[in-house]
């Protein structure tokens, strides 16, 4: 068959929903395509970003795609809230192989394609920035780890409008993931998108973990650091270590689902305990590379805006490591109802109770660090608070479900959705808004508005308070996740409440949209010239908003902790910039099409793959190997940036820093 | 030595070689070492393939006497053709070390012929491999006939895709260092090379021990 | 002038002192094949069970012994090495080691602990029964 | 439900209390209970740390606000040994604490470990052979040889011991005010022990996500005084019908089904099911359409 499995049938032409749905998204996707081409931007596009090799284009780029599948997550997550509210005695609107799909896009779009991709832009952008270096340690392979998640996150949504997405859970556990019990293109589209985007992240890591490592400005020191460099470390670390395992995992239930292994099936041997015990020796060290990243954003915002170093920085770093490597001795507290011994549950649930002790010394420092200060309250400033008051509540939650008697009860429960909702939205999401408010003006140059900002703030935190904390009360009425109706009649109010409180995160959500989209229209009179909006205390703020591509056009020098700040100080003690550097030119790499290559092959791969399209898939191996040697062959070539021109934007920079410290005009 | 403290705005310039309280430092044109990094950076990619290869230790582990009825390792193994196996790698591992001292001090041809012995080595390896699978599915042992057998086919054959891969790229170096030389990415490149070829050695200690000679005394 | 980045950090496989002689680094990777092959005819010697080792304590001594010829390896081929211009190579050893041991060692007990639980009975008669 | 429990008076969401009866924490056997009074321990005891660190993050950014001109500031304050010892010890003595309830509890509250009669002589434990299948529940009483699907009966104040396996994928047997959950899997048995203290009817559903069907999942547990029990086994006997191969067969394929009891077993059949030597359950029917 040339086709492999597909037929028009895939398409869902019978499925009102879904098709809408399709649609829509395609219209919307081929307007911003039409205007793209009318207005004549693909050269730009293509030379300034998709062939980008910069960390800060390709961290924001990573940001935009979160914040576009952010969407799409929502929508699915709005899906789901209506569905449940109206879904008492009856069967909704929505069938149960929809609403399968749909909780099981949720989960994976939401933390594969919204939240790593929105900490690794944010670490890509700011990190290097922070170690006062010119780029990451492979720029290239940079860009070919954004655009494999690209990819991953392509087909995902393809799953959409062709064929069907896993009726699994956003962790296809066997033997429901095995080809007997899910026979479709849904597991299929869930395992190739994540093995794509997988490689894409485990290269991110790769690359991350290097630079910090191996590239800091002379000076930088381990413990002069910015915390968030620290957690950048931490969290690619993990990645490191954990992603293979995913890759492992996940290629086993391809073997069986494509060549008839037994791994996890139900006959010939197959074990479907490994796979819950493999997927969660990488689930877990898995969010804490989702909160650690966020960690390090707080850690930033709190001590900038309270006008004060961080509180116990080298506790803080301990903690931080300490996390990393604890995260990995957890993880059977996923499956403590799996029918293991006392002994081995008691363990693990200590261990996993033990990450508590270096979380709260976290909070506990930030608090200190608030202490004494002198608080401003601006909007990232507002998300950090937020986090405390929000974090606590989850994290706690956590720790009971650590405790074996109080999880055989809670586990699978909405008890446990309203946890990790807790944490990771009150945690990592809220960590993600703190890091795009505090670095959007550093990116782009202008600030956002901050009424509008607020305005979203207050329609989150109290939206998300409605929204999940019903969910512990119906968990605590033993309420299981993944119900497409019910018929209990004590849930249903709680439901609608949670319902309303999704409603208030849409709210939320319009006024981010609008800020955006008044800030860029009002974005003349919100410029930031210096470079420095919110009188920061690290080597990002040194810059000019939006930074050169070479970012420093000298290599800063570093003496202490919280490098800029020192400097600042100085020179404002000194009422006088310091002098002027000899200006040298400066190398760079080329922008390079590679990742973008890459991407597209995996893309149809993956598909050929998923279709069983066999000879496509053929040549895409083919085009693969073609697309490593001529990478393999190419001779590196970097290009230089003149003398002059680094003189010419250093000097602007520094008159406007002039202006602003000693002429009046400050910031 | 003290060029950092005789610079009041702390942004380097010049040439003096300030002190590097810690290894990353560039130098003062803001270079790093990119032998350095690249190493570093592969290095760390060599670490989390072994993470890769532990998760499917422990699923061999796991599922090695889950023989559904089929045969046990015992009964499948061939010690003589593993002892064979690993003498070619392992002199594989010799003449890419050997290739790589060549290298250093710019030598073309013997860089060359190290290389050469290198693959054909691999490539014997490779073939010895394959012949035990082709017998074993033959025999109507494949992969498919137990857990056990699933999770040996894949431990060991995701080693010796390691090793195919290995060679394909083994071939573009040779290509590359007779076309353009030593370049400085190219001897990078080969570096990698020669890390990605004895870690595959390293994997292979371990397979050898845990899956075959274990497996046969079971 | 004493070049000191150039020699304060070290990529992994780079031999010691950067370009010393050519005879040198061959002894070095001969001194690795030697032992890597020692260790490897001991192995299969042992596995063979020529008798020479208490029979229980195979398994043991064949762990040992890949241990020790991935040592081998390390030092001679990869040349990594605990010297003060290697700690970041050795650090980042150290942690793959210990995730892998975490990963290999808890695995094997969670699935060990798994598997004697939860056994059907009719599993267990043949559990009992076999190896 | 009257608030039979004093514990339940302070059960930390206050919310609860207009949640009408909430099942997990208003418990009817002892296994429910002591999950229960571990969770809200273990609730409460955190609760202490938890609710200051709110509120103190909120007094420091509020008092510390930089348009308040009487808060003192300190801006050299980033380190203070008194301080991190106490940020450092005041969660070790909770999680030493939170250990030795996690650590004694496991093993109390171990659901393959058997529990006694509610009254010391008292009735004798019951076997319950359990079989998820995709989407009901099959319930085999060995020792009556009957058999019930989507309901069960049980004498109240007696231990139960379930003995739980799957005939397809994976499940989870769960009665929330009975306490403890336990995996139903393919080929595995997993052990459990409950015991309903009361008469009364209890909710029981699968608490893992199983596929399309599973929101249907969910059966009635009738805890009935143990003296009508052996009537219960009677009547269920007298109805007749088999539990056979071919009755099982018929109700392993995909679809839901109203409760049905049945007045005889075919012996040894959960053993048959529970080892694997009965074929699994087939799955959805396009599985054709599933070629290689
Ligand atoms: C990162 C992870 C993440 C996030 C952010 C969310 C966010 C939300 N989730 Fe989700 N959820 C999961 C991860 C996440 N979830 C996972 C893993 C599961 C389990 C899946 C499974 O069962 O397999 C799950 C399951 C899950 C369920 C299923 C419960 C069940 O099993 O019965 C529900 C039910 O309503 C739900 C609701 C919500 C809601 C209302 C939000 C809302 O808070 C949504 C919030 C909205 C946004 C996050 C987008 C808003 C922001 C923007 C669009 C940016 C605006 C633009 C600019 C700034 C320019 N989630
Ligand atoms: C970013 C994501 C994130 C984070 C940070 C956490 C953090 C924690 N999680 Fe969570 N968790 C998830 C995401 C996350 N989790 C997800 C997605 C799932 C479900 C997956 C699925 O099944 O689909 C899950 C599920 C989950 C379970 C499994 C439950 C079950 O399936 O039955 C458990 C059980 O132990 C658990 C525990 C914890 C603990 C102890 C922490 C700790 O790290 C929390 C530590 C923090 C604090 C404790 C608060 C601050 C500390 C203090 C103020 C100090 C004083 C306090 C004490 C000493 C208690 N989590
Ligand atoms: Cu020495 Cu540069
Ligand atoms: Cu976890």
């Amino acid at each position: 068959m040339l086709l492999g499995k597909l037929t028009w049938s895939a398409i869902p032409l019978h499925e009102p929903i879904p098709l809408i749905t399709s649609i829509i998204v395609l219209a919307v996707v081929f307007a911003v395509l039409g205007i793209v081409t009318a207005k004549g931007w693909w050269p730009y596009l293509w030379r300034e970003w998709i062939t980008s090799v910069d960390h800060k284009r390709i961290g924001v780029m990573y940001c935009v795609m979160a914040l576009v599948m952010l969407l799409r997550g929502f929508a699915d997550a709005l899906m789901m809230r209506s569905q449940q509210a109206v879904a008492f005695h009856g069967p909704g609107y929505l069938p149960p192989e929809h609403y399968d799909q749909i909780f099981s896009a949720h989960g994976t779009i939401m933390i594969f394609f919204v939240a790593m991709p929105f900490v690794i832009g944010l670490m890509n952008f700011a990190m290097p920035l922070q170690l006062g270096i010119r780029d990451v340690a492979f720029p290239t392979f940079n860009s070919v780890s954004f655009w494999l998640t690209a990819s991953g996150a392509l087909l995902v949504n393809l799953s959409l409008f062709i064929g069907e997405f896993a009726r699994t859970g956003w962790l296809p556990y066997p033997p429901l993931s095995e080809l007997r019990y899910s026979p479709g293109v849904g597991v299929d589209y869930y395992l190739w998108a994540l093995q794509i985007s997988g490689i894409g992240t485990l290269i991110s890591g790769i690359n991350l973990v290097t630079t910090v490592l191996k590239m800091r400005a002379p000076g930088m020191s381990y413990t002069r650091m910015p915390v968030f460099c620290w957690t950048t470390l931490a969290a690619n670390l993990l990645i490191v270590a954990a992603f293979p395992i995913l890759t492992a995992t996940l290629a086993e239930l391809l073997l069986d689902r494509y060549l008839g292994f037994h791994f996890f099936t139900n006959d010939g041997g197959g074990n479907m305990m490994m796979f819950m015990n493999l997927i969660w020796a990488w689930g877990h060290p898995e969010v804490y590379i989702l909160i650690l990243p966020a960690f390090g954003i707080f850690s930033e915002v709190i001590s900038t805006f309270s006008g004060k170093p961080l509180f116990g920085y080298r506790s803080m770093i301990a903690a931080t490591m300490a996390i990393c490597v604890l995260s990995f001795m957890v993880w059977l507290h996923h499956f403590f109802t799996m029918g293991a011994g006392a002994d081995v549950n008691a363990f693990f649930g200590i261990a996993t109770m033990i990450i508590a002790v270096p979380t709260g010394v976290k909070i506990f420092n930030w608090m200190f660090t608030m202490y004494g200060g002198t608080v401003r309250f601006k909007t990232p400033m507002l998300w950090a608070i937020a986090f405390i008051c929000t974090f606590v509540v989850g994290g706690m939650t956590g720790v009971l479900m650590a405790v074996p008697p109080a999880d055989f009860v809670l586990h699978n429960s909405l008890f446990l959705v309203a946890h990790f909702h807790n944490v990771i939205i009150g945690g990592v999401l809220f960590g993600c808004f703190a890091g795009y408010e505090y670095w959007f003006p550093k990116a782009f140059g202008f600030t956002l508005d901050e009424r509008l900002g607020k305005t979203a703030f207050w329609c989150w935190f109290v939206g998300f308070i409605v929204a999940f904390t019903p969910l512990y009360v119906v968990g605590l009425e033993g309420m299981t996740r993944r119900m497409q109706h019910y018929d209990v009649a004590e849930w249903h109010p709680w439901l609608i409440v949670a319902a309303v409180g999704a409603a208030i995160i849409a709210l939320g959500i319009a006024f981010q949209v609008l800020q955006l989209i008044v800030s860029i229209r009002t974005r003349d009179q919100r410029r930031d010239v210096t470079g420095d909006p919110w009188d920061g205390r690290t080597l990002e703020w040194i810059t000019p908003s939006p930074p050169p591509t070479f970012n420093f056009p000298v290599m800063p020098n570093v003496e202490g902790e919280e490098a800029y700040w020192g400097l600042k100080s100085k020179a404002l003690q000194q009422q006088r910039l310091f002098d002027e550097p000899a200006y040298e030119k400066i190398e760079m790499p080329r922008n390079s099409p590679t990742g973008f290559f890459v991407a597209i092959v995996a893309t149809f791969m993956g598909f050929a793959l998923i279709w069983h399209i066999w000879w496509l898939a053929a040549l895409e191996f083919a085009c693969a190997y073609a697309v490593f040697v001529v990478f393999a062959w190419r001779d590196e070539h970097e290009y230089y940036v003149p003398a002059e021109e680094v003189a010419r934007i250093d000097r602007a920079r520094r008159a406007a820093r002039q202006q602003s410290w000693f002429e009046g005009t400050s910031a | 030595m003290s060029a950092a403290a005789a610079d009041p705005h702390n942004l380097r310039q010049g040439h003096g070689h300030g002190p590097r309280g810690n290894a990353a430092g560039p130098d003062e044109h803001g270079h790093f070492d990119k032998r350095i990094i690249t190493g570093y950076g592969f290095w760390i990619f060599l670490l989390s393939d072994i993470v890769m290869f532990s998760a499917l230790f422990a699923t061999y582990a796991v599922l090695a006497h889950a023989t559904a009825g089929g045969p046990s390792g015992k009964q499948i193994f061939d010690l003589q053709n593993v002892a064979l196996e690993t003498g070619f790698l392992l002199l594989s591992s010799f003449a890419c070390g050997m290739a790589a001292i060549a290298s250093e001090q710019k030598n073309l041809l013997w860089t060359e012929i190290g290389l050469l012995i290198t693959g054909l080595l691999g490539f014997a390896f490779l073939v010895l491999e394959l012949r035990e699978f082709a017998d074993l599915i033959a025999h109507g042992n494949g992969p498919t006939r137990s857990a056990f057998l699933s999770a040996f086919f894949t431990l060991v054959g995701c080693h010796g895709l390691h090793v195919g891969c290995g060679l394909l790229w083994l071939g573009t170096m040779m290509a590359q260092i007779w076309a353009k030389g030593f370049r400085a990415e190219t001897v990078r490149r080969l570096m990698c090379f020669n890390l990605f070829w004895h870690a595959l050695d390293i994997i292979w200690v371990a397979l050898f021990t845990i899956v075959y000679l274990l497996g046969a005394g079971q | 002038m004493s070049d000191p980045h150039h020699q304060s950090d070290r990529a992994p496989g780079d031999e010691g002192e950067g370009q010393s002689g050519v005879a040198k680094g061959i002894l070095g990777y001969g001194i690795g094949l030697v032992l890597a092959a020692g260790l490897t005819i001991v192995s299969f010697g042992v596995a063979a069970g020529y008798g020479w080792i208490y029979q229980p304590g195979i398994p043991v001594m064949l762990l040992v012994l890949a241990v020790a010829q991935m040592g081998v390896h390390l030092v001679f081929f990869l040349h990594i090495t605990t010297g003060p211009d290697n700690t970041n190579n050795v650090l980042a050893l150290a942690f793959g080691t210990l995730i892998v041991a975490l990963i290999v060692i808890g695995s094997l007990w969670i699935m060990a602990n798994l598997n004697h639980m939860n056994m059907s009975p009719g599993e267990m008669a043949r559990h009992m029964g076999g190896f | 439900m009257a608030a039979r429990f004093p514990a339940r008076s302070f059960a930390p969401f206050g919310l609860l209390a207009l949640g009408g009866c909430s099942a997990v924490l208003d418990p009817q056997g002892p296994v429910g209970q002591g999950d229960r009074i571990i969770l809200i321990d273990a609730l409460l005891i955190m609760l202490c740390i938890v609710v200051p660190t709110i509120l103190g993050t909120l007094a420091f950014a509020w008092w510390f606000r930089a348009s308040n001109t009487k808060a003192r500031r300190l801006p050299e304050f980033t380190y203070s040994g008194r301080v991190e010892l106490l940020v450092w010890s005041i969660p070790v003595l909770i999680v030493l604490f939170l250990g030795g309830i996690a650590w004694i509890g496991s093993h109390e509250l171990d659901p393959a470990k058997p529990i006694a009669a509610a009254t010391p002589g008292g009735a004798k434990p019951i076997e319950v052979d359990v079989v998820s299948l995709d989407w009901k529940w099959l319930f085999l009483y060995p020792e009556q040889g009957i058999a019930t699907v989507n309901q069960l009966t049980v004498p109240a104040g007696a231990p139960i011991h379930f003995r739980i396996t799957s005939a397809s994928v994976m499940n989870a047997f769960f009665v929330p005010r009975l306490g403890s959950m336990i995996y139903a899997m393919h080929g595995m048995t997993t052990d459990l022990w409950l015991r309903a203290d009361k008469p009364g009817t209890y909710r029981g559903l699968s608490s893992h996500y199983s596929g399309d069907g599973f929101s249907d999942m969910h059966f009635v547990l009738n805890a009935v005084p143990p003296a009508q029990f052996g009537a219960w086994v009677a009547a269920v006997k007298g109805k007749g019908g088999a539990m056979d191969r071919p009755v099982y067969t018929a109700l392993s394929q995909q679809g839901t089904m109203p409760p049905a009891t049945y007045g005889a077993i075919q012996p040894g059949l959960f053993d048959a099911i529970s080892s694997g030597r009965l074929p699994q359950a087939p799955g959805p029917k396009d599985n054709q359409n599933a070629a290689r």
